[in-house]
């Protein structure tokens, strides 16, 4: 079976595993989760990665060092400001 | 071998991912599931690094060193207000990655003579528009949350139209671009005209809204990675950018109904549409309104909750409710007190008689004298239907005809809760500073149905 | 077949044997001719047209009420001439105290009259609807509450007010009976802080399925508790260590309300002088056993008593303070008494009947208990 | 600086002009000596030694606790004899019945004193611990509903019993005021189905607040109340429509409970005779404005009348007989306004003051109202 | 074309059947959820049919006209009670198909000279193997069920080591013939192999817990679809597969958790132990007990509940609660009385004065005279801490000391819920035939813990 | 990317979808969604099917026929089951 076709099946399962996680959040979440799933789009660090390693022409060379830029400082900033937000929340979980 | 644990890693990260954002629904087990989703980005970024195409590490160290000087102030600079323009600009960027590398494989395909086939052409038509939509978007919305532009949404006459166009005309380009890869001008000019739009589609829609559009535009840039993805055959983009895409979608639609927005205003009825300011304001001041669901999380890992009946609750017939909801935070660990101000009500001992009625057992209710020193240590003050009684004018206003009243010190918890069906005033007639304290959130409705609303949620907290 | 309802003549007895409601039953039901002595019913709130219209029919006199009917109702025993008036070989329905007056008894097998004394109903699922020894308990213990509520100089709810706090006034019922559980019922409800003792097991689950404290578990024991579910005497182990635990508890208490009794004797004693006088001033005690001996030392039937600033209320006949429905259940206990003797249409009083047996005190010109 | 609390000596009064915890408060918080006549409290349950555990002394009689004190604490308006023992220049506090009997006051401006009182606290939020009126209208809705309910012949909750099944006692209470909201809630705590009615519109969604029912929207009218936050008299047309309510609804009524009083006026009449006739054999009303001349037409002022065999009761000084709590609430009461009085441990009698001002009777030799 | 339309329709089925599956675990739409996968079965069967392999459709179309023939009767004839047995026996019909289809591409690689590969080897060997255990396992459950076998658990000494052992066996069988696929005698010892395997693994498990391994079989005959589609590289056959096993596996968890029965202990700790005896049962009669969740569903959807309170609800002090459960009951729509016998509780009027205090109107109580004669009405009789007064033998036996005295018509109810600590008699110390009613269904525990489970559940419903 | 590894990822997001799918069922409905997975089970029709009909060799065609009736028995019997339980609720379906 052709792989983009398969890649079509893995696209729409993993749709639906998004769409299934998320049904249910309470409003104090929605800001951390929204950063979070914003620091996940970071992925496309992967091909930013793969853009700036290749060496297949300055061109294509500078934009892949351009993207690993943005993506890994979206990456790494996201995730320190999940976590800040999510510390709010640290002193009340214990407690529980 | 090297490909089995690149797949590895991937897939790992796929779990990782997934698990990580279920946690992150979560309360209590959010910040487990941040970390996790972090995990999962570094297996990703591993694995890719192993990738054999990638020869020349050089720019990649660089790039990634360069991004985080950049990233890591600002995760850590940056005020927790403001936290929503940080998200956009932060969307900006990988948006902006995703969009460069679709440029850059395009850009690489035609200068070495192989021109995408018309399925990769397509995954790449659709990363370059959404991911330019992305970028300009999320600028426009970071400069209206920022304020850097105005926050008001900025319409015109003929509006929906125009957007109309432009988007026919990107979609004219893609159709192009798709049918003849090589026809590099549709491609270059589709860039131009998806920022264009990008920037047209979130200028009208005022600052309040902005929260909803920037997780819209988070799914979109979901997208895109997913369709880079398609583009370079990579699995981990597809499942990734798609998790991405359809929880953004979702959590848009969540936090556009619990801004009690409508979701599809936002999108398209919002062109044109005027910003609510919050309800009625008093002397330039606001009150910060809350939903059921944030106050039943914030008294669901309360440690000591303080309830402060009112007439309201009387009128309400709430003490039921009340009683049950104070059960339930008990059995969540929390303690509840029950704070009776001497004339609370509209008969002495009012409160008494309700809450007699309601079982709530005389060993919690507290005189004024008893509690008053305890509220320094209250995770919350729940004040139900109360409004005189903790008015802080009795103490500084000195023509205030509540002046000289000893009131019950809800303002000095750590953070108050009001249920109330409006703003109007209690039996003194005067305005009531504490509701628009910062610590203080309303949460508008008849108390009865406001507590149901509660008792329901806090199950679910 | 007749059923007449004389007047009560007894002094302060506002009761009658049947309302309304169950003169309409038992000629609908039983096709009974009810016949009520003209205003045997207005002090319990039923004025005469009330039975009219249930079918009953009004005779003038007690001579008219107590002749010429098969079963005469009544709530107090009858007096030596009412008993004359009695048709000869009627049956009577009353409460006739039994072991008090052997008179009484006498002069009905004389005249051949089949007396049932109320107070000897079984206590068998099956006659507690015919149990009156219930209804009117259930009156005492809430009327208890009421009037010592009334005699106390304090709240029994908590209020929180402009004028200071109100804590809430400690009540405390001993023995947890018909009246005891309807007077902590009746407490609970004014918002009093309750608790409650008795001496068989069974009586501390209701306490507490009230919704009140239960004191001293260690005092009681199973053998408390005699097959009829009454309570026995106490041996004078138990007595003491009674005694200790109550004497322990009311010191604190605002109002105290007794029930206490053993069938057939006298009630035991309680609450002693000492015990009386470790007590707040203006503390409030109703003796509820009052007519067996009292549970108080100090207690003296039908007065009220003011003894180390502590007020003791020693009501007789609460019942008929509550005229009305005390007469409604009353009534209702004798019409399923008569759905039971009443068998196609016709008396049956068959001394070997589980029921009826039980309730004899004269038959056949003798007296049987 | 020294306060003194005599023995009430009117009759039936039980009350006290300060418990001992507010003896207490004042001589902690504000410093005074207290001086208590011997016996003072007993009546409401307090003992001298309480009051000199709580940092009082005992006076041997009356003309030692009038005499020698700045300030004298009453309850009952005193007698020409008690006033003629008050120091020169002392002030007194306590209820003074303004407008009733024009000597007292003329007494009290002879001998100097400044005369403030209880009656007229301004009904401001700031003032409201220092309202006996209110405090005591506290304790005569609950006990009106007390004794109104003891004497009736009929159960107030509803009772589902092998008996039969005893409906709950209806309950009406005319005037939701302070004195009426405590009824009601006192009846409703009983488990009768309660009905209130008002005239002023804020009433009823207070009587509403309590879960009992609100009789006649359509009576209440914004302008029936007046800024003090009290009723005013009614029109005619007003009167005739409330009358009509009132008698369409009493007919079905057990228990009514009136508390209808207007500042300064009679009392209005709301139950005409023929309304009592209407009513059913057995029923109750309780007169709390009988005092002011009664809300029923055949109420008497402390006595008890049975009339087309309903009972009126029509008590007199109700808080005298919850003593003891409502001697604390109204020495409560009394500490408040001393608290505003004592300013750095001296007595400010400022007649500008908008509370001081408002109570004065007397003043500087002078009667001021 | 032809293979999109395939792609197409196998996607359509997927997404039906996740979908469906969903909608399956909501009372109100389960229905639906049904009908959407069998739509979705339909797409995957017309799709497979386009298949250009396939080029003989004589012997399809003769099994499945076989099938249908087959399968309708055993839809639509077998009594509901025979349900888990007929589940276990459709499921051996699917497991068998799955094996015979590994078996038939097993051979005919075999036979056309080309082995499969080391992956598809793997595949091939999982789904034999899953399959043969699935296979066995069903018919033996099925033949407990029925009770044409013992459905006492079958024990023996040693016996955990017997089927340890046979694993053992077949791990080294499936290692042998994936490390070389033509080890055909492997590969044939091997299906004889689990075959013994499935039967001695679902011997020792006594009936009651059949229907959790049902479900657990059920996942492993997902999982042998599944490696199917990996053998055969169809993807269709991997999704559902996976879907039905893991959603399979949770279900039996969830199943052994709803039955108050240990997971592990029925998979493994089962080996050797006792069925349990329904609770106590009397003169040979069982009472049949029931979850919270599922009476939370009856009380939900019911439209008349009768609520008949006994002293145990005062016991409980649960007065509180029923009135919140009548709430809510009466807040979706269903109609809610209470029905007061004259002797309930231990007092004239006990029942009067507790749910007075928790506030239930005066006009929801009903004398029995009154009520009796709505029984026949009500879908739910809820019975709360009642005994005596609604035990059949007062009606029935003139022997019981009860005989004579009136009750309340509960076993005239559609349905009746008890809630009781145990089986403990009441006041009269007499046994109740109504607990034994085969329309009774006991929730023990206490009531207020019960009732507090029940408003849990019901507003999830 | 080979096509094997990403019917494993296929795999595995059908997986979580099904977990997620479950976590929260009544009782009530255990019996028929164990039957409706079940009749899904019938899904082994399709390698049937495939079987039945490539004409490969008599005993593979054999072997599919048998799979096929087995199968599609399930499926048609299971279907119906499950329609006739849940039939039970529609009663009350409406009452809703
Ligand atoms: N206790 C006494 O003896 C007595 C006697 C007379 C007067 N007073 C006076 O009454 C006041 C008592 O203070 P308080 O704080 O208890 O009451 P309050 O100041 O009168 O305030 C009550 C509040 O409850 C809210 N409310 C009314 N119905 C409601 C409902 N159904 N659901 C939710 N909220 C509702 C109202 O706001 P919304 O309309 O916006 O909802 C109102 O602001 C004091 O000023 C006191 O002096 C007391
Ligand atoms: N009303 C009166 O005036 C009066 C007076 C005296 C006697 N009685 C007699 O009392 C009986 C009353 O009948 P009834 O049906 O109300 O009660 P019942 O027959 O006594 O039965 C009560 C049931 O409640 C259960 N229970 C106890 N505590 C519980 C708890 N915490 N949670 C759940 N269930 C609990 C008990 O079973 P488990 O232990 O298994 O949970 C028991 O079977 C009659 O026989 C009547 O004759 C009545
Ligand atoms: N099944 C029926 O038909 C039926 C009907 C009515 C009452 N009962 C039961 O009969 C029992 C007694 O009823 P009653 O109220 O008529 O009893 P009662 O009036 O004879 O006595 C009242 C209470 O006093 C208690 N008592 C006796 N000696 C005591 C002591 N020394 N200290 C403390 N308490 C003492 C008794 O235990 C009893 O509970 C109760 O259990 C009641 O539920 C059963
Ligand atoms: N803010 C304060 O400090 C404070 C303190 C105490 C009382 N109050 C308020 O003052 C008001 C009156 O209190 P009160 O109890 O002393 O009043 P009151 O004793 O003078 O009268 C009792 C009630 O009778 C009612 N009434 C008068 N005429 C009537 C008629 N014709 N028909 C029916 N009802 C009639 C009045 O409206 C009042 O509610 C209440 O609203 C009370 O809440 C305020």
């Amino acid at each position: 079976m052709s792989s983009q076709l398969l890649e079509l099946y893995v696209f729409v399962l993993a749709a639906f595993t998004g769409y299934m996680v998320i049904s249910r959040v309470p409003a104090l979440l929605h800001t951390p989760l929204m950063a979070a799933t914003n620091a996940i789009a970071g992925i496309s660090l992967v091909g930013s990665l793969i853009a700036a390693g290749a060496a297949q022409n300055r061109v294509a060379t500078i934009l892949g060092f351009v993207a690993v830029v943005a993506a890994t400082s979206n990456i790494v900033g996201g995730f320190i400001i999940v976590d800040r937000m999510l510390k709010m929340f640290k002193r009340e979980d214990k407690k529980k | 071998m090297r490909d089995t644990f690149i797949q590895g890693s991937y897939l790992a990260a796929s779990v990782l991912f997934i698990l990580g954002l279920r946690m992150l629904t979560r309360p209590d087990k959010a910040r487990r599931g941040m970390q996790l989703a972090a995990v999962g980005m570094l297996c990703a970024i591993v694995g890719t690094l192993l990738n054999h195409t990638i020869v020349d590490y050089r720019w990649i160290v660089g790039g990634i060193v360069l991004g985080v000087i950049i990233g890591y102030p600002m995760g850590t600079r940056v005020p927790m207000t403001a936290m929503p323009q940080r998200i956009a600009l932060s969307l900006t960027l990988s948006a902006l990655a995703a969009t460069l590398v679709g440029v850059a494989e395009y850009y690489t395909r035609m200068a070495n003579g192989t021109p995408p086939d018309r399925v990769t052409m397509t995954a790449l038509g659709f990363e370059i528009m959404l991911g330019c939509i992305t970028v300009a978007g999320t600028i426009v919305a970071a400069g209206k949350l920022q304020e850097w532009l105005p926050s008001k949404p900025l319409t015109y006459k003929g509006q929906n139209l125009l957007n109309g166009l432009v988007f026919l005309f990107i979609v004219v380009l893609l159709v192009t671009v798709i049918s003849n890869p090589t026809k590099q001008w549709a491609f270059y000019t589709m860039i131009g005209a998806s920022l264009l739009f990008g920037v047209m589609l979130v200028l009208p829609i005022g600052g309040a809204d902005m929260p909803v559009v920037v997780a819209l535009l988070n799914s979109y840039s979901g997208l895109a990675s997913c369709a880079t993805g398609f583009a370079i055959g990579n699995v981990i983009l597809i499942i990734s950018g798609s998790l991405d895409g359809s929880s953004g979608f979702i959590l848009s639609v969540l936090m556009s109904k619990a801004m009690n927005r409508s979701f599809t205003n936002v999108l398209f009825g919002a062109f044109g549409s005027e910003v609510k300011a919050g309800p009625k304001s008093s002397a330039g001041m606001t009150v910060h309104s809350i939903g059921v669901e944030d106050a039943a999380i914030q008294l669901a890992y309360a440690q000591l909750v303080i309830i402060i009946p009112g007439y309201g609750m009387a009128v309400a017939q709430a003490q039921h409710a009340v009683r049950e909801l104070a059960e339930v935070i008990e059995k969540r660990g929390g303690e509840v007190k029950f704070a009776v101000h001497p004339v609370a009500g509209r008969m002495p001992g009012h409160m008494n008689v309700l809450l007699a009625e309601a079982n709530v057992p005389y060993d919690r209710l507290y005189e004024m004298d008893e509690i008053n020193g305890e509220f320094d240590r209250a995770d919350v003050a729940l004040v139900i239907g109360a409004n005189d009684v903790v008015n802080p004018a009795a103490r500084n206003d000195k023509s205030s005809p509540i002046y000289g009243m000893p009131i019950l010190n809800a303002d000095h918890a750590k953070s108050v809760i009001v249920l109330k069906r409006g703003m109007s005033a209690g039996f003194a007639g005067i305005e009531n500073e504490l509701f628009y304290d910062k610590k203080t959130s309303m949460l508008f409705g008849d108390a009865k149905a406001s507590l149901t609303g509660l008792l329901a949620e806090i199950k679910n907290v | 077949m007749k059923i007449s309802v004389p007047t009560e003549t007894a002094p302060r007895e506002q009761r009658v044997a049947l309302a309304p409601d169950s003169v309409a039953r038992l000629v609908k039901q039983l096709k009974l001719e009810v016949a009520v002595q003209r205003g045997a019913g207005i002090r319990a709130g039923f004025r005469d047209d009330a039975y009219t219209s249930a079918g009953a029919t009004i005779v003038p006199d007690a001579a008219a009420a107590f002749g010429g009917a098969e079963v005469v109702a009544k709530v107090q025993p009858p007096t030596a001439d009412e008993i004359s008036l009695i048709g000869d070989g009627a049956a009577l329905i009353s409460l006739l105290r039994p072991g008090h007056d052997a008179r009484i008894p006498a002069a009905l097998a004389q005249r051949h009259v089949t007396a049932l004394a109320l107070e000897l109903v079984p206590r068998i699922t099956r006659a507690q609807s015919m149990d009156v020894l219930s209804s009117q308990s259930t009156v005492s213990g809430y009327k208890a509450v009421l009037i010592g509520a009334s005699s106390l100089g304090k709240f029994l709810p908590m209020l929180t007010t402009a004028a200071g706090n109100i804590s809430p006034a400690k009540v405390f019922v001993i023995g947890a009976g018909v009246a005891g559980l309807q007077a902590i019922a009746t407490a609970r409800r004014l918002g009093g802080v309750v608790s409650g003792f008795d001496v068989r097991p069974a009586a501390r689950e209701q306490v507490l399925s009230l919704g009140a404290t239960f004191v001293a578990n260690d005092v009681v024991s199973d053998s408390a508790q005699t097959a009829g579910g009454y309570a026995r005497a106490q041996t004078e182990d138990e007595q003491a260590r009674t005694l200790a635990a109550i004497g322990n508890h009311i010191k604190d208490m605002d109002l105290v309300v007794t029930t206490a009794q053993i069938p057939g004797r006298a009630a035991p004693t309680l609450i002693t002088e000492e015990m009386v006088q470790s007590m707040r001033a203006g503390s409030v005690i109703v003796d509820l056993a009052a007519e067996t001996g009292g549970n108080c030392a100090l207690s003296k039937p039908g007065e009220t008593v003011t003894a180390h600033d502590v007020t003791i209320l020693a009501p007789v006949n609460l019942p008929s303070t509550v005229a009305f429905h005390a007469s409604q259940m009353f009534g209702r206990n004798v019409f399923e008494l008569m759905k039971h003797l009443v068998q196609d249409g016709a008396l049956v009083l068959d001394p070997n009947d589980e029921i009826t047996g039980a309730m004899m005190m004269t038959h056949d010109g003798k007296v049987v208990r």
